[in-house]
């Protein structure tokens, strides 16, 4: 039988994945992508609660996080663009002007 | 009358940001009127003084933050009044004393003038934020004065003046804010009233810890032994006016704050602390003294010195007896007379030779007799020779403490010979011998500007030495009151056994 | 199949969605005009902008407390009408360093007006409700529109700033996430009114849960008030914005991030779980205090007073700590108070902006910029020593009153500790505001720099917000009462 | 058994190809993988039920993110590889310890019996419209704000690849155009 | 006029004459300033001289109260002025010596460039002095004090471009207010027990405190009589203080200020006669100083030196009498003593001018041929100070040893009978050395000559004091009885008193004998192999005294106040105190690379907070489990 637990685990197993995308990856893109499976691994927790407790709040959280998820990437492509444009890179070491 | 505290407060502040309008040329002769009128107002306010009432007078009242209990209260009694006179006298002495062709002169005399308000206010305060604010406000002017003046080191004196005290004021803004709790759970009321928190006994322990909390600060403002290294650097590098308002008055807040908040809040704390006091008083004194004798540098010297007095006044302060208090408040008043001279008479000798190191003195008497007979008036009173100003104020706090404990007016009594030593192997390598050094040998005796500054105050020293029934007496008056207020407030055994009752016929 | 649903106009409560209304308007009506006439000159946005974010405030001021609205997901209380008044007024002072004599790149897109209100409108929704998601969503609005905003100035630093603060704000939105899928997994819910209810039936069981979903919420708004350890963006990004910008971030953000922490916290610490008043505790001290050294050895003055926000930051947490009614409305006081000055010292660099800055391979407001600016500017020299001061807590000034309620409610509840090492803290900041006081005033000019650099940037506008600034800075006392008294009746009101 | 079957499928695929997204060097691997993960948990979404939510995820996700971000790889220059500085060994072993704890803590049961739905789902209604009828009635703010946020996003995205930004206002001379 | 006019006259004519002086302060030399102080200064003497007729008619003390000084608390005390027989027996002392001295000085200053403020000096001296001995309380008393103080300062210091005056004088002062500082607890311990600081209310009351506190009011008030009157330990600067122009040798360390303590002892009276034990410590002291300082005088060169040394002797003496409570016979030596030993300093004074401020006795001799009346003069006060008869100090002298011999208190008798040897051999030598022998001066290249004729004139009044003064002992006794308690002599003494007499006058007689043949025989009296035994060099070198103060009192104060202020000061107190600066701002650098700038750190520095503190959390949560496995791993 699988209970929200498992699902619970999963998203959190999901989440971990994504985070630990987020601390060692260099490339920006990839930060960004790590981000997005942060969201999305919190969406199944989401749903299966909502599952849980036949409850529509979870999907609806859900919705609105993919919604973020997809603001996001517009604003972080265009900042992404933007910083291609002027350094050629989309390596997060070529940020380093400001220190200390 | 009614307002004249206000306008006491007030007015040079007000005239300091007209000063901005002022042209240049003109501002000394501006500031110096303004000082006068200011010294004016402060003698009417003596004038019209009841002395026989030892309560406070004049008083004002407003609310600033009704919702908070802070309010705009002045109020004057013995043992402020002379000290609003003191700031008014040494501003005026201190703004005359500046050299004309010192740079950015409107500066200067215009933040002596804001300087002068924050003094005053400190003084006529009766509500412990109102208080907090001019003592902190303080700071500024002085900071700005040191800081722009001031010799090569300035800027590390300036902000090592600010801080230091600064921090020391924050910890007893802690400790304000505390009592009115205190206030506030004991009667339903917030208030920051000093006479209404005079009325509130406080259990023991409570005292303890707020009278630590009041003491840093007030200490750091002596200051005393062992936060008392920033007066050296400030004095050290402070131009002439600087040291003198330094010295003169600034030091007084502290112990000023000693008589009007730790005593009568906390008079168990006080007999409490007292031997812990009377010991780092001592240290002060004997300490002190001697690091002065050390120097090298005059004006150091003056400024350790200025410590060693300050040791005096703590410990008479603490005496909690009429003659202690009493004297050491008049001590006050005589201190600031005396150390501001003696920091001018530095300050007339550095502007001539621009060095303030003893050892490119010597034989001045013979160059600059005048100079040296003011210094050596100045000295004694700064001894306590008898018939000085100095001798009153010094002589009634050893008598004060004397009853507390033989031992501590022993030690502390040493002030009159490691207070002599120093003073004297400075007069006698600065003034005595021959002119060994050939810059020496040209220097003009005082000018008529030094001798409108230095003439009165002489005056002042002896004729107060001989008569200082007019200051005395009001003070006492207050003095009586404030201990009978903390005999009837004491707590403890001991410290009805410390504080004297007086007669009820002496508080009038 | 499901019957339809008749909703009567009036139980939506209309009012408490009109502020943001009236925002959201504004910003489309001025998308509206760049639509049908290009290239109008910037005033006229920056004028319609603070003219929409009065009417916006008069709206908020017409509120009546203790409303909900839309199927409850608004919520108007004290607290909510209180926050959107600060976040108004600091948006309404702000907005006009736009009057910049200088071109800035932002100026010329009617987008950043536009972008401006949404995000005022985002920081609103934020205050006015008690829903999870819509806090999320809001959040999100604001802060996308704020990176946009910080973007636009135009600059390498900027673009950096940006990714910086749009990076981590993407993991701190992973982390609400995260946080709002615990809670709603223990309670059902993601209202917090709800989630109390339940959790406090549930006996605060299983705690673990409780207090990780609060560990990912304080990281998330810690990200946001930029509290040590999550504070890293923040001088980056006050580096990077325009001064103007970095003024405006220093204070109305904050404002929302707090009263949503307010919001979360208060309960939680109310609850007995004294593990998050350690924690709170540990990070407030360790804001407080490791902001100030790090200011201390900062030789940027813009950086420097980036990191005295993160500061000052932290007194707000502590207040939040604190959580007594009194130390709720200080919060407020003391918020009022620091936003005048705060945008006076900002303004004040941002009047000294200097497109070609040669002080300094880096910073474009070096200390030694300052250098015997009392010489060559006295006036400007004056105001911004009293922005120091004021920023230093030196009585009467403004944020001296704020501080002095601040401390006292933290006396009041029994942190003599804290209390101790809020005013300790005080004395260590006074440090790196008397340095630049001393740059000032005591050091002489540095050679070949001319007094009109000060200026560069000020038009009248400008000049006459420094102007209020000073006035409020210097005045505050005539005014301490009345905001006193406002910020206590709101919050007593609203059960805070 | 259907369900275990298809959640450990599931799982098994969304983790494998996450892991694979945050591993990989190679951008377009990444992509694929993430697009990938993301059609599966959408598979999930159905398992729970939350259909509505699936199709979402496929089309906000796969069809939309998925594609700006291809785009966008267009215009980065993909073939150049960003060097991944080799992290420790510690900090790996950190990360991982802290992941585990975070996945422990997950593993405690969080949901309470005593909970009512607020916002029941409706026997024999299709999801969409369930959806659809909280969405506009409870969420009807939440989802015009969600509105705005996507039009800040787009208004953010369009200045931000626009050509005004070539020229800098903000650093060239007052006179110069 | 009324007795109140007097006294005011008396006290204050030589204020006036100190400020008229110091208007001329620092213009060159006016004769007529000298001309007018003296007058001042005489007309005071006029003045006490009624006052003192005024008493001797029986009509009772003087007393006023000017105004309240010093009011605080329940202290008050005014300045009021008493003048009763001590009193006016001091004030007559002290205005004669004066006025001779300033006549005197008009001669000796004359070519001083300081004239003019050496007669202010002089005159506020001598202020100081009647008000010291004229007020009706301690702190009046004090005042005047420290007023000697002051001008024994001023004046010891007063060529001071010479190093060594200006040290001397700043020796003496510190000296002094160290003892100062005694008599200024002696001053609260009264105020603590009677309340009040009036002579009158004290001694009115003086039986009623209990005897210890007594005890430590009598040896606080002594320790300042022991500093004004150079008693051991404090004995140092009066020596030193020989760096003064000779007539304020003269006035101030030889007739008045020093005998400012024995005042003090006998104004007290009341107090010390109930402390014997005290008395018995003073009296002892005193015989020692006597001894002591008699020692020292016998080997010195400089005349100066060796007349100040005669001084403590003396006031050794004085002290024997005072302690054991013979004050009349203590003020009685006092006035004697004045009276001679002014004169001896006076005429060694125009031995020095003679000879170009010479001091060494060696290099004088023959000196009688030169300068004639003043070789007679300080004959007379030499044959005075020995005690010979019927010279003035003869009879007070003896009076002392008496005393001493009527107590049983015979060692100290035998002390002080030894030390009337030694006085009258040391006097002597040096009146051989200067006035006889062979004209040494000549080798040197000096021409003396006499002084002027109203120099010697000022003299004259002294020395015909110092001769017949004695005679009027009896007078004396029944004018201060009034006063002080007289001395009742046993009937053992009574019988033995031509005995003590004869005794002690053949030692004397012994004494100047040995001075006269030896320096017949040998010139400097010593041999040189006495000159080398260790008792020379220790009277030579003062018994090293002056050198262990150096080395165990003032060097060590000199380097413990460096340390103070270059270790503790600077490297201690102000270090820490920056030392915390320091350590924030080290704190600050060292950590601000935190901010890397880099992002994936910052990251990092976001995640592993939130996971740190969720470890906390877990610790917090999980507290109790925690705790068992670590007990069960521990045992």
């Amino acid at each position: 039988m699988i209970t929200l637990e498992h699902y619970i685990v999963l998203s959190t197993i999901l989440f971990a994945i994504g985070m630990y995308g987020v601390v060692v990856r260099k490339n920006l893109l990839m930060l960004f992508f790590s981000t997005e499976i942060m969201l999305n691994a919190v969406n199944i927790a989401l749903a299966a609660i909502s599952n849980h407790y036949g409850d529509l709040t979870g999907q609806m959280f859900a919705f609105f996080i993919i919604a973020i998820a997809a603001s996001e990437v517009a604003i972080g492509l265009g900042l992404l663009i933007i910083w291609y444009k002027r350094h050629g890179s989309i390596d997060l070491e070529t940020l380093q002007s400001m220190k200390g | 009358m009614d307002y004249i505290l206000s306008l006491l407060v007030f007015f040079p502040a007000v005239a300091g940001l007209f000063g901005f309008l002022i042209q240049r040329d003109a501002m000394r002769s501006y500031a110096i009127t303004i000082a006068i009128i200011e010294l004016i107002f402060s003698l009417a306010l003596w004038a019209n003084f009841d002395a026989s009432n030892p309560f406070m007078q004049f008083t004002e009242h407003a609310s600033i933050v009704p919702a908070f209990g802070i309010n705009y209260l002045l109020g004057v009694d013995g043992i402020s009044l002379f000290l609003i006179v003191l700031t008014t006298f040494m501003s005026l002495v201190g703004i005359i004393s500046i050299n004309p062709n010192t740079k950015d002169l409107k500066e200067l005399l215009i933040a002596l003038l804001f300087l002068e308000m924050t003094m005053v206010g400190v003084f006529v305060a009766l509500d412990a934020i109102l208080f907090y604010v001019f003592w902190e406000l303080s700071l500024v002017p002085m900071l700005y004065i040191i800081g722009v003046w001031g010799a090569e080191n300035r800027i590390y004196a300036a902000i090592k003046f600010f801080l230091y005290t600064f921090a020391g004021s924050l910890i007893m803004l802690v400790g304000m804010l505390v009592m009115a709790y205190f206030y506030f759970q004991a009667t339903g009321v917030w208030t920051f009233s000093l006479l209404d928190w005079h009325m509130l006994q406080l259990p023991f322990d409570y005292q303890l810890w707020l009278f630590v909390a009041f003491f840093l600060g007030f200490a750091i403002k002596v200051p005393m032994f062992p936060f008392h290294t920033w007066l050296p650097y400030a004095h050290g590098q402070a131009p002439t006016v600087g040291s003198v308002i330094l010295a003169a008055i600034l030091l007084k807040m502290g112990t000023y704050g000693f008589v009007r908040y730790s005593l009568p809040l906390f008079p168990d704390a006080s007999v409490y602390f007292l031997t812990p006091i009377a010991i780092l008083s001592i240290i002060m004194i004997i300490y002190t003294a001697m690091v002065a004798f050390a120097q090298k540098d005059i004006k150091q010297l003056v400024a350790y010195s200025s410590i060693s007095h300050m040791g005096v006044v703590v410990i008479g302060t603490f005496a909690l007896n009429p003659e202690g208090i009493t004297g050491s408040i008049f001590l006050m008043i005589s201190h600031g007379i005396v150390s501001g001279a003696l920091f001018l008479l530095v300050g007339v000798i550095y502007e001539r030779r621009h060095t303030k190191k003893i050892a490119e003195f010597g034989g001045l008497a013979s160059v600059m007799p005048r100079f040296a007979l003011i210094f050596g008036i100045m000295m004694m009173a700064s001894m306590g020779l008898p018939l000085t100003i100095g001798f009153v104020g010094e002589f009634l706090s050893l008598l004060g403490i004397y009853k507390v404990s033989e031992l501590f007016a022993i030690l502390s009594g040493t002030a009159v010979v490691v207070g002599v030593v120093y003073m004297l192997y400075a007069y006698k390598n600065a003034f005595f011998g021959e002119v060994t050094n050939e810059k020496n040998r040209g220097l003009k005796d005082l000018n008529g500007r030094e001798y409108t500054t230095l003439i009165p105050l002489t005056l002042l020293v002896v004729f107060l030495g001989i008569y200082p029934k007019p200051i005395l007496e009001p003070v006492d008056n207050s003095v009586k009151a404030m201990v009978s207020l903390m005999h009837q407030k004491a707590l403890t055994e001991e410290a009805r056994e410390v504080i004297p009752e007086i007669k009820s016929e002496e508080v009038k | 199949m499901l019957e339809a649903v008749n909703i009567s106009f009036e139980s939506l409560n209309m009012a408490t969605l009109t502020p943001m209304l009236v925002a959201i308007v504004g910003a489309l009506a001025i998308l509206t005009i760049d639509l049908f006439k290009e290239e109008m000159d910037k005033t006229l946005y920056i004028v319609l902008t603070i003219l929409f974010l009065v009417a916006d405030l008069s709206t908020v001021l017409g509120q009546t407390m203790g409303e909900r609205g839309f199927f409850d997901v608004m919520l108007i209380d004290g607290l909510a009408i209180l926050a959107q008044i600060v976040l108004l007024i600091g948006s309404i002072i702000f907005i006009p360093l736009a009057f910049s004599s200088q071109r800035f790149h932002e100026y010329r897109y009617p987008e950043f007006f536009a972008l401006f209100l949404f995000m005022t409108a985002g920081f609103q929704f934020m205050v006015a409700t008690d829903n999870l998601i819509l806090i999320f969503v809001g959040l999100e609005t604001a802060s996308l529109a704020l990176y946009t905003l910080i973007v636009l100035h135009n600059k390498d630093k900027s673009f950096e700033a940006a990714i910086k603060y749009f990076t981590m704000g993407a993991l701190a939105a992973g982390f609400f996430a995260f946080s709002g899928m615990i809670f709603y997994g223990l309670t059902g819910s993601v209202e917090l009114f709800k989630i109390f209810e339940v959790l406090e039936a549930r006996n605060f069981e299983p705690m673990i849960l409780i207090l990780t979903a609060s560990v990912f919420m304080l990281a998330s708004f810690g990200f946001k008030m930029a509290i040590v350890p999550f504070h890293t963006w923040g001088p980056d990004v006050y580096e990077g914005s325009s001064a103007a910008l970095a003024g405006y971030i220093s204070i109305v953000p904050k404002v929302a991030a707090f009263v949503v922490i307010m919001r979360i916290f208060e309960g939680l610490i109310a609850s007995g779980i004294v593990w998050i008043e350690y924690i709170f505790y540990a990070i407030v001290v360790l804001t407080m205090t490791l902001a100030n050294i790090w200011a201390l050895v900062q030789k940027d003055v813009k950086r420097m007073l980036a990191y005295s926000s993160i500061s000052h930051a932290g007194f707000v947490m502590a207040a939040i700590m604190i959580g007594t009614t009194q130390a709720n409305s200080a919060i407020f006081v003391y918020w009022i108070l620091f936003s005048f000055t705060n945008l006076g010292a900002f303004a004040m660099l941002w009047v000294s902006h200097k497109k070609d800055s040669n002080y300094h391979e880096r910073f474009d407001h070096p200390f030694e910029k300052f250098s015997g600016m009392v010489k060559m500017s006295p006036l400007s020299a004056v105001l911004m020593g009293l922005f120091m001061l004021t920023l230093a807590g030196i009585p009467p000034f403004s944020i001296f009153w704020g501080k002095l309620y601040l401390v006292s409610s933290a006396v009041n509840a029994g942190y003599l500790v804290l209390a101790v090492i809020m005013v300790l803290n005080s004395a260590i900041a006074a440090y790196y505001y008397a340095k630049l006081i001393v740059y000032m005033f005591m050091k002489e000019p540095e050679t070949g720099v001319d007094g009109s650099v000060y200026m560069m940037n000020a038009s009248i506008s400008l000049k006459v917000m420094l102007g209020i600034a000073a006035f409020f800075t210097a005045l505050s006392i005539f005014i301490v009462n009345p905001v006193l008294e406002l910020s206590d009746f709101f919050i007593y009101s609203s059960g805070f | 058994m259907f369900e275990t079957i298809a959640f450990y499928t599931f799982s098994f695929l969304t983790i494998l190809a996450f892991a694979i997204t945050v591993t990989t060097k190679n951008v377009l691997y990444a992509m694929s993988s993430l697009a990938g993960g993301m059609i599966i948990i959408s598979g999930m979404f159905f398992l729970l039920n939350a259909d509505f939510l699936g199709v979402v995820q496929i089309i906000v996700y796969t069809g939309a993110v998925i594609a700006l971000y291809a785009f966008a790889m267009i215009f980065f220059d993909s073939t150049k590889d960003i060097v991944e500085t080799k992290t420790g060994k510690t900090f790996f072993i950190l990360t991982v310890l802290s992941s585990v704890m975070l996945v422990l803590i997950l593993t405690i049961p969080m949901a309470s019996g005593q909970v009512e739905a607020l916002y029941p789902i409706h026997e024999g209604v299709g999801n969409a419209q369930d959806v659809g009828m909280v969405l506009f009635t409870k969420y009807l703010v939440p989802f015009e704000v969600a509105a705005v946020m996507l039009l800040v996003a787009m208004i953010g995205g369009i200045i931000m690849a626009g050509k005004k930004m070539d020229k800098n206002l903000t650093e060239i001379k007052e006179n110069e155009e | 006029m009324s007795e109140e006019t007097l006294l005011y006259i008396a006290l204050f004519s030589p204020i006036v004459s100190s400020l008229f002086a110091a208007l001329f302060g620092t213009v060159p030399k006016r004769v007529f300033v000298g001309v007018v102080t003296s007058g001042l200064i005489g007309l005071s003497f006029l003045s006490s001289l009624a006052l003192f007729i005024h008493l001797q008619s029986g009509s009772g003390v003087v007393h006023v109260q000017m105004f309240d000084w010093i009011m605080a608390g329940d202290f008050s005390v005014p300045f009021g002025f008493l003048v009763d027989e001590v009193t006016v027996t001091m004030m007559l002392v002290v205005s004669l010596v004066s006025t001779a001295v300033h006549i005197y000085s008009i001669g000796y200053m004359e070519h001083d460039k300081g004239f003019n403020r050496f007669f202010s000096y002089l005159s506020a001296f001598v202020f100081s002095m009647m008000f010291l001995v004229m007020s009706d309380n301690f702190l009046g008393l004090f005042i005047g004090w420290e007023g000697v103080g002051l001008c024994s300062w001023l004046l010891i210091g007063f060529w001071y471009h010479k190093h060594s005056a200006g040290w001397a004088a700043n020796e003496a002062f510190i000296m002094n207010r160290i003892a100062d500082l005694g008599m200024l607890l002696g001053i609260f311990l009264i105020y603590w027990t009677y309340g009040s600081v009036q002579y009158d209310v004290v001694f009115s009351a003086v039986s009623e405190a209990d005897g210890e506190i007594l005890t430590w009011i009598a040896i606080f008030l002594f320790i300042g009589a022991m500093g004004k009157s150079a008693q051991f330990p404090l004995h140092t600067w009066l020596a030193d203080a020989m760096e003064g122009p000779t007539p304020v040798s003269a006035l101030i360390h030889a007739a008045t200020m020093v005998t400012a303590g024995v005042y003090l002892v006998i104004r007290a009276n009341e107090l010390f006669a109930l402390t014997p034990e005290v008395g018995l410590f003073i009296a002892s002291l005193g015989a020692f100083v006597a001894m002591f300082a008699a020692t020292m005088a016998l080997v010195n060169r400089d005349i100066k030196r060796i007349i100040a040394y005669s001084t403590l002797s003396q006031l050794g003496y004085m002290f024997v009498a005072a302690g054991l409570g013979a004050y009349w016979i203590a003020l009685f030596h006092l006035v004697t003593h004045a009276f001679f030993k002014a004169l001896l300093f006076l005429g060694a004074g125009n031995v020095m001018h003679a000879m170009n401020d010479e001091l060494n006795i060696m290099k004088m001799g023959g000196m009688r041929k030169v300068m004639g009346w003043t070789a007679i003069l300080m004959l007379l006060a030499s044959l005075a100070l020995a005690g010979i008869y019927p010279f003035a100090g003869f009879f007070s002298k003896d009076k002392i040893l008496e005393v001493a011999f009527d107590g049983h208190y015979y060692i100290l008798w035998a002390t002080l009978w030894i030390t009337a040897g030694l006085t009258a051999f040391y006097s002597f030598r040096v009146v051989m050395l200067v006035f006889f022998g062979k004209e040494r001066y000549k080798d040197f290249g000096f021409h003396p000559h006499e002084a002027h004729d109203y120099m010697i004139w000022a003299m004259v009044p002294l020395a015909v004091l110092a001769v017949i003064a004695g005679f009027f002992e009896h007078q004396f006794v029944a004018f201060v009885s009034n006063v002080l308690p007289v001395y009742e002599f046993s009937e053992h003494t009574h019988h033995m008193v031509g005995q003590l007499i004869l005794v002690t006058s053949a030692i004397a007689i012994t004494g100047i004998a040995i001075a006269v043949f030896s320096n017949m025989f040998r010139e400097g009296v010593f041999s040189s192999a006495f000159r080398n035994t260790i008792l020379f060099k220790l009277f030579d070198n003062q018994y090293y005294i002056p050198k262990i103060y150096e080395e165990v009192i003032t060097k060590p104060y000199m380097e413990l106040s460096k340390v103070f202020w270059e270790k503790v000061d600077m490297k201690i107190v102000d270090a820490s105190v920056d030392g915390i600066a320091n350590i924030l701002r080290s704190t600050g650098e060292n950590t601000r690379g935190m901010q890397s700038g880099n992002l994936s750190y910052m990251l990092r520095w976001m995640a592993g907070g939130m996971m740190l503190i969720l470890l906390f959390a877990i610790v917090y949560t999980y507290s109790d489990v925690l705790l068992n496995i670590l007990q069960g791993v521990a045992k």
